[in-house]
């Protein structure tokens, strides 16, 4: 096995999980959902601690391959939040976004990703409270899953699967 | 019931209750505000003792006695105008419906005659799996002490063939029966309570 | 040939026979074949379900879950009533938190089922076309006012079926047997009293009394309802109205199958037209001669 | 009747020539089992070009490859005259769709194809060493190995993307050559049976099944050479420090990150040709995961790549009402 | 890099749950950082000399500020570390406030969150390269849409400072609602004798160009620099010939068309001018009327205009002009009540809206200013007033208040009166709403000097008794249901988005909330600007609004753009897409992607071309970015390297 990383051996693994706790990655665009999240923190609408943001322009900005790097790389979960549909502050990078990110969902768990990971939505800039059920439900959701595996090979499971496909 | 002009809202207020008609009815009733809407629809508002618009009011301030004893929620016809118009989409009648199946189990049934037609409605049911319109009236006027309904109905309907001298019975009159037990068994169990109330001061259906 | 189970309830074995027959004969002159649920019991009505929503909808769904075992999918019911208790069984069944409740009480789930009333049925499955060219008797002349009752049409999300403020299904199923309806005749989903004729009649007297009270203003002949109850309130009850409101009214009060039944050129007492209490011969006239002309119903809103 | 075929495409591109700047095709190397790609440019060299079921390479990638990407044609640049099979098409198609060539810049000599041998299955029958030719003789292959001559059904031997193919005769050309061929799919499900078994299994094994096939990865990026629409190159992201996805560390996420890399780079693009899969020196089926997101945009955006030079790639635009894709 | 981390306290604001001294001191452990301190409010005088201080004393490069939102502070803090001598965007935040400590109580968790936080900030930070705004000129003409009276504001303010102005009105008419009204509460003061003047106005300015009967089209460019396309619409008539004589409306033969003016009660001719006194005064054929365009021999009009201004062969046209600053001010429409089924669902001819009324009581309206009924034309003695009609109602997706309502109705109770005085007005209403200036005590006169009769309640039902209307309501304040039999009910339709309102604002790129008003800024500190620079809003399009609200708001939007164009020059935003030509492999995607046309090919020596980013032009949404699959473009201050640094910190 090549693969030399720390993380390597599994109890280590589950031991810094329980206690630095679940680390969700969430990609907001500037203008709706950063702005959905400031409006839920004035109101005070307590969320699980869970997240950490990434403010980005527009969800237009967003490269699939961001996702794919945060959980091949071990982050629990990705969540991705933009304008809604038809009110893109760009008039149209969430709907390039959402079709890029409609497949990319679809990819995910071929290469053997949870799916559930990973989630999408659209929340604006005055919808703190449906930001604070969005965050809850998220986090929720990837605490039901616990410490994303990642793509590493686990010591001691050197076992070869047959790919049946010659 | 006796209308009170003086409410210590603290005193008489019961929490739960709202809450309570709230889980079974499904709908959120601090969105009511008042608009009256509901009661300016009901064709029954002539007859309650409060006003649909009031009742809702009263279980906003969890005033559970008042509206549990009311008389307007054994006349409310289920005729869902108030839910049609309702501006903030309560299901008002549901409500209401609510409110007569919580004052069955808290037996302040305002008007027993009402119950009593009811559970003569039911034991014929549960007895023929039908109703049996003809012999239902008899012993409702009986139980009601009103021995003079509807008598005048009578010659005008045995000429036109109407009335029916024998109950139409359901094969499966065991099934039906059944149900009513299944139903009853589970009512009491989940509330925890020791033995089946009866239906009304009538023999149990 | 369209084929629906029929759960007829209890009212229709009794009081309302007439409906029961003039229904069966309507469907099978459009063809529509109707199945009796065999050994179908009592919906339970308002009594049940302010006993226990649940013994509602497991009274009602015995009767779905017949029909669906017998390879029914469309249930149809003449009585608003049990309409309501056979939705109301189908929304438990569809109720993740009661599903299996329900399931365990009945046998079944019922949820795929469709379930119509007559006039839904008559009006979506016939329409008021095909009834205008199977007419044989018209009613040309006659001025008629449709009730359809408070529950036929609401609450518009359960019933989903025409507006629940001012329908017009029945108006122009009316309309094409020949006769004349008023224009928006005001109290088509006021409640006409309901079952507070046995314990409450004084309320009949009042909210029926105002609905003849309207008719016979608007120049009607008759009042063409589809509800067992509003029938028997306003025709069975009209003496009693009478008696409470001082009044005199006589308005004869046909089912909606009745009146379909006679356009269609059905023997009327086959359609059991003399069962009713106030007799309805004057719908026998024949007006086609005079010109076609309606007989100018009153009131401003007519036309 | 390969014979016919050969002699017919001799004939064409010697008609052809004097108005080509070359001509790219086959020709017969060393290894019966395989071809080479040659590019003709004299009426001399016509007699190397060569078709059949060992014309596994798709040539669609030379005509983009530097330094073709970065000197721009001349204004007088006459055609390049290119052989393909339905499968080559498709790039063609695709690299016109993006620009990357205009169509009158090539004249394309269409060749039906019945199916190209994936010489690594003849040698799970057979040592390599040992095979002296390869003939086909109506639907089977006969391997001559100094010993009973071995007869293959060609089924068994053909290239794993050739079992579900839907288009073996070219979506596009200028002329063809021999008779068209019959697809062996005409469904989704045939196309993506590889794609459908492994998506029935659980995710666990699916991530087990990429943990042990990328694990090998040496990160030789032989597969993005040979892809046809991997137009990058040397400025492939999974090389560049700016910016800098990918370190030189060797580990599993690279390996992880570097195919999704390739794979999302060619959603709504890759036509399926196999050549990833085929340079592969460590095996890996590397095509199926493009073939999943072929599926993909298959099923959820109706788009197959490669047909029509006027579509617009799918991700390169949207569509407002798609509320659920 | 040299690195200063600051955490701020903001009071007990974000130490009250996040242990700041411990996220000053682990940031101190990360590389790079080489001064770390927490501080009680960052953000005032003293926290930024701090900064000031310490990026002098410690040579920072860079600084990290873990306090607000950067929504918040952001321009505060990159001033404040540009005045000491670092570009402005050699600096980020970590929002350590309202993303951790206002929405969580674990103290220990927030700390470990806002660690995290700073670091991914520092992780950026590493990639960030200063950044210099560029000057661009701007184009000091402003573009008006909608004619209503904010927009008039708007335009006069900025005419009369010398810029030029562009109106465009989709109507024939400038005016808007307040044309067809009578009068205006809370003064009764004669609308038409306040606006008229300011019509007259705006067609009068010379450095005001009238686009009335027309549409925008499409804009492009950006503030300083929109280029507008507007579509003069077909009216078939010559605008540049008529003098709005009104021969043709006299002559001609088509007397029932629709009366959109006055709202559909009575009719007009198919040529028509709305009003005596609109602006511009040109007479517009509607073409669904007109016999001569539906086939018929006609054409009166054509042969009477004395200036032959009749063209039947005419297009629709579109011009161009280029403007610095937007001003949208496209008003409001009123509720269709045909939802409500028990009012009649439009069916019932007695039962009209209040503009039918207000239209009904002018003097130029259809009855003359005479009270009639629509249906026999009788003079109504009992009218009911219905409140609430398609506002704060749930059930037809009015939830809000339309705030102009219980005004209008007091007024026209009260207007009502002066012309009937034997008549009675009953006003159906839920609550009051009356908070401006002597606006209560409008309402207040209205009962106790007009004896206008104000009833508790909303209608359930209305239908025809007779010769009159039952209007079933309740008296919620008696408990009872009452019932009213009125000869004209008058039905408070409330305000709601202008139809078409969703389509300018995708056209714009401004914001708009779910019942298509467009969003502002900050709905208190920036109400007349948008989330796009260069365009403002005035009026009821930004929400249901009175007239002295939209004229202050006309007047405020006016003054924004003053100060815009008190500038020759405005700095460019740096936050653009940038090409890396080297990397450049020239396909041209994010060309295709690129939703404002930023991107144009550049050609090189030898022929060879690239992509090429024209920054004035950008926007910074970074969807060429996300599409460049060599990702030789890179959007300047959140390029791969800096996303991927935070995402990097967080696998770590």
């Amino acid at each position: 096995m090549t693969d030399s990383s720390p993380r390597s051996s599994a109890p280590a693994d589950e031991t810094a999980a329980t206690k630095q706790g679940i680390k969700i990655v969430g990609f907001l665009c500037n203008w709706c959902s950063y702005g959905g999240a400031d409006t839920a923190g004035v109101c005070r609408f307590k969320q699980p601690t869970d997240l950490r943001v990434v403010r980005i322009p527009c969800t237009g900005r967003m490269d699939p391959l961001f996702i794919a790097k945060s959980l091949i790389y071990g982050v629990d979960g990705v969540l991705v939040s933009g304008c809604h549909p038809r009110d893109c502050h760009y008039a149209v990078g969430n709907f390039y976004a959402r079709r890029r990110m409609e497949a990319f969902k679809a990819f995910l768990p071929f290469m053997g990703i949870d799916t559930q990971r990973f989630k999408y939505t659209w929340v604006s800039a005055s919808e703190g409270q449906q930001w604070q059920k969005v965050v809850t439900e998220f986090s929720e959701q990837i605490h039901r899953l616990g410490p994303n595996p990642g793509v590493r090979l686990r010591s001691g499971d050197n076992s070869k699967v047959s790919s049946g496909l010659r | 019931m006796e209308r009170t002009n003086t409410l210590s809202i603290q005193q008489s207020r019961d929490s739960d209750f709202i809450r309570e008609v709230e889980e079974a009815s499904g709908q959120n009733l601090s969105k009511c505000y008042q608009c009256g809407n509901c009661m300016a629809s009901c064709v029954y508002t002539f007859a309650y003792d409060y006003p649909v618009t009031q009742i809702m009011r009263l279980i906003q301030l969890g005033q559970k006695d008042t509206v549990l004893k009311s008389s307007a929620i054994w006349l409310c016809a289920n005729c869902q105008a108030c839910t049609t118009r309702c501006p903030n989409n309560i299901d008002v009648a549901q409500v209401m419906e609510t409110l007569r199946i919580m004052s069955r189990k808290e037996h302040t049934v305002s008007l027993p005659d009402i119950q009593a037609f009811y559970d003569e409605f039911l034991r014929s049911v549960k007895t023929f799996g039908r109703v049996f319109e003809t012999g239902l009236l008899p012993v409702y006027n009986m139980r009601a002490k009103k021995p003079f309904t509807d008598l005048d109905l009578a010659p005008r309907l045995l000429m036109k063939g109407k009335l029916t001298f024998f109950p139409a019975m359901v094969k499966q009159r065991k099934k039906i029966a059944e149900i009513f037990e299944v139903i009853k068994r589970d009512r009491f169990s989940k509330e925890g309570k020791a033995r089946p109330e009866p239906l009304s001061s009538q023999p149990d259906i | 040939m369209k084929r629906v189970a029929y759960y007829k309830g209890c009212s229709l074995e009794g009081l309302a026979a007439e409906y029961d027959r003039s229904t069966r004969m309507v469907c099978e002159a459009f063809g529509i074949e109707l199945v009796e649920i065999p050994d179908w019991n009592c919906c339970g009505s308002t009594p049940a379900h302010s006993y226990d929503p649940l013994l509602s909808a497991a009274l009602a769904g015995r009767n779905l879950a017949i029909a669906a075992d017998n390879g029914c999918d469309m249930v149809m019911s003449p009585c608003p009533g049990c309409l309501k208790s056979l939705k109301g069984a189908q929304e438990t069944c569809e109720d993740p938190a009661q599903r299996k409740a329900f399931v365990d009480l009945v046998g079944r789930d019922v949820d795929g089922l469709k379930t119509v009333s007559l006039l839904q049925l008559l009006y979506e499955e016939v329409g008021p076309q095909a009834l205008q060219k199977a007419v044989r008797r018209p009613l040309t002349g006659h001025v008629l006012v449709p009730y359809y009752g408070c529950l036929l049409t609401r609450p518009a999300e359960k019933a989903k079926f025409d507006d629940p403020e001012n329908p017009i299904s029945m108006d122009r199923l009316i309309e094409a047997t020949g006769a004349t309806v008023p224009r928006d005749f005001p109290y088509k989903t006021e409640c006409c009293g309901a079952t507070y004729g046995v314990t409450r009649n004084d309320f009949v007297g009042k909210l029926s009394g105002r609905i003849l009270d309207m008719s016979q203003g608007l120049g009607a002949e008759a009042i063409v309802v589809a509800c067992p109850l509003c029938q028997q309130n306003l025709d069975m009850r009209q003496d009693q109205i009478n008696k409470y409101s001082k009044s005199a009214f006589h308005l004869p009060v046909p089912y909606i199958s009745q009146v379909i039944g006679l356009a269609l050129g059905i023997e009327p007492k086959v359609l059991g037209l003399d069962k009713l209490c106030v007799p309805a011969d004057i719908l026998l006239e024949d007006r086609s001669g005079e010109d076609g002309q309606a007989r100018q119903p009153g009131g401003v809103a007519a036309g | 009747m390969l014979e016919n075929d050969r002699n017919q495409l001799h004939k064409l591109v010697e008609e052809a020539l004097p108005e080509l700047d070359m001509m790219i095709g086959w020709a017969e190397s060393c290894d019966p089992l395989q071809t080479t790609p040659v590019f003709i440019r004299d009426a001399k060299s016509i007699s190397k070009l060569t078709l059949g079921p060992f014309c596994s390479q798709n040539l669609a990638g030379y005509l983009v490859k530097p330094p073709a990407l970065d000197a721009p044609p001349k204004p007088d640049a006459k055609p390049i005259g290119i052989c393909v099979k339905g499968c080559d098409s498709r790039s063609l198609v695709a690299l016109i769709q993006e620009k990357f060539i205009t169509r009158d810049r090539v004249r394309i000599f269409g060749i039906p194809c019945r199916g190209t041998v994936d010489f690594r299955k003849v040698a799970q029958r057979v040592p390599l060493a040992n095979v002296k030719s390869a003939t086909m003789e109506g639907d089977s292959l006969v391997i001559d190995d100094s010993g009973t001559p071995l007869r293959l059904d060609l089924e068994e031997v053909l290239a794993r993307k050739c079992l579900g193919c839907r288009y073996p005769n070219p979506v596009i050309q200028d002329v063809v050559i021999g008779q068209e061929a019959k697809p062996r799919s005409s469904s989704l499900a045939a196309t993506y049976r590889d794609v459908a078994a492994m998506d029935a299994k659980p995710l666990e094994e699916r991530l087990a099944f990429w943990q042990s096939e990328l694990d090998r990865c040496i990160r030789c990026y032989a597969c993005r050479n040979a892809c046809p629409l991997c137009v990058c190159q040397d400025r492939c992201i999974v090389e560049t420090r700016e910016p800098r996805w990918l370190t030189q560390r060797v580990g599993i996420p690279e390996k992880f990150l570097f195919h999704f890399i390739h794979a999302m780079h060619l959603a709504g693009r890759c036509t399926g040709c196999g050549e990833c899969e085929r340079v592969c020196p460590m095996d890996i089926p590397v095509t199926l995961i493009k073939e999943k997101l072929n599926k993909i945009m298959e099923e959820m955006l109706g788009y197959s790549a490669g047909l029509d030079p006027e579509a617009v790639p799918p991700l390169l635009t949207f569509n407002p009402g798609e509320t659920e894709i | 890099m040299r690195i200063g981390v600051f955490v701020c306290n903001c009071g007990t604001n974000i130490a009250g749950t996040v242990d700041t001294a411990k996220v000053a001191s682990e940031a101190l452990a990360f590389a790079d950082v080489v001064y770390a301190t927490n501080y009680m409010y960052t953000c005032s005088e003293p926290g930024q000399q701090e900064i000031q201080r310490a990026i002098g004393e410690y040579g920072l490069q860079g600084v990290v500020v873990a306090a607000c939102s950067p929504r918040m502070h952001e321009p505060t803090f990159r001033r404040a570390v540009e005045k000491a001598g670092l570009n402005k965007y050699m600096f980020e935040m970590a929002n350590i406030r309202e993303h951790v400590s206002w929405i969580g109580n674990d103290r220990e968790a927030n700390t470990r969150k806002a660690v995290d936080l700073v670091r991914m900030a520092v992780g950026k930070l590493r990639f960030n390269q200063p950044l210099f705004s560029s000057k661009m000129p701007v184009n000091k003409r402003l573009l008006v849409i909608g004619g209503g009276v904010a927009g008039i504001q708007a335009a006069l303010d900025c005419a009369d400072g010398g810029v030029d102005v562009v109106m465009v009105e989709r109507k024939q008419y400038i005016g808007g609602k307040m044309a067809q009204l009578d009068k205006t509460f809370p003064t009764i003061d004669c609308s038409s004798c306040i606006l008229g003047p300011k019509m007259v106005d705006v067609s009068q300015k010379e450095n005001i160009t009238l686009y009335a009967a027309s549409e925008i089209e499409s804009i492009s460019g950006y503030i300083g620099n929109f280029t507008v396309e507007i579509r003069k619409k077909t009216t078939y008539v010559n605008w540049d010939a008529c003098t709005g004589c009104g021969a043709c409306m006299e002559k001609c033969p088509a007397k029932k068309a629709e009366d959109y003016f006055n709202e559909g009660l009575g009719t007009a001719r198919a040529i028509n001018i709305p009003f005596p006194q609109a602006i511009p005064k040109k007479a517009v054929i509607d073409a669904q009327f007109c016999r001569q365009l539906n086939g018929k021999k006609c054409g009166v009009c054509a042969k009477i205009c004395p200036v032959k201004a009749i063209d039947f062969e005419m297009k629709d046209t579109i011009v161009t002009e280029k403007v610095g600053a937007i001003i949208a001010a496209t008003g409001y429409d009123l509720f269709d009540h045909s939802v409500y089924g028990e009012y009649g669902a439009g069916r019932l001819p007695d039962v009209i809206t209040g503009i039918q009324y207000e239209r009904i009581l002018s003097a130029s309206g259809p009855y003359g200013g005479h009270i009639r009924r629509p249906s026999d034309g009788k003079e109504p003695t009992e009218i009911v007033f219905i409140s609430c009609v398609g506002s704060r109602d749930q059930s037809v997706g009015r939830p809000y208040c339309s705030g102009v309502c219980c005004m209008y109705i007091a007024k026209q109770a009260i207007l009502t009166r002066d012309h009937l005085p034997e008549s009675n007005s009953y006003v159906f209403y839920m609550d009051i709403r009356a908070p401006g200036k002597n606006y209560d005590e409008f309402v207040r006169r209205a009962q106790e000097e007009y004896g206008v009769q104000y009833i508790r309640g909303r209608v359930g039902k209305i239908y025809q008794r007779g010769d009159r209307m039952v209007v079933q309501g309740a008296d919620t304040l008696l408990g009872v249901q009452v019932e009213v039999e009125a000869d004209l009910v008058v039905l408070a339709t409330g305000v709601e988005s202008s139809s078409g309102a969703g389509e300018l604002a995708e056209k714009l790129r401004i914001s708009y909330d779910q019942y298509g008003f467009y969003m502002e800024s900050h709905p208190k500190l920036r109400p007349v600007e948008t989330n796009t620079a260069g365009v403002y809003l005035a009026g009821a399009c930004q929400g249901p609004k009175d007239i002295p609200s939209s004229v202050a708001q006309g007047s405020a939007a006016a003054s924004k753009v003053q100060s815009l164009f008190a500038h020759d020059m405005i700095e460019t935003n740096p936050q653009v897409a940038l090409v890396n030509e080297r990397n450049c492999i020239a396909c041209g995607k994010c060309i295709q992607v690129c939703p404002f046309g930023a991107i144009q090919w550049k050609e090189l020596r030898g022929g060879i071309k690239k992509a090429e980013v024209l920054p004035s032009v950008c926007q910074g949404c970074g969807v060429c970015n996300a599409t460049c699959p060599p990702k030789a473009v890179q959007l300047q201050h959140a390029t791969d390297n800096q996303i991927l640094a935070e995402v990097n910190e967080l696998c770590a």
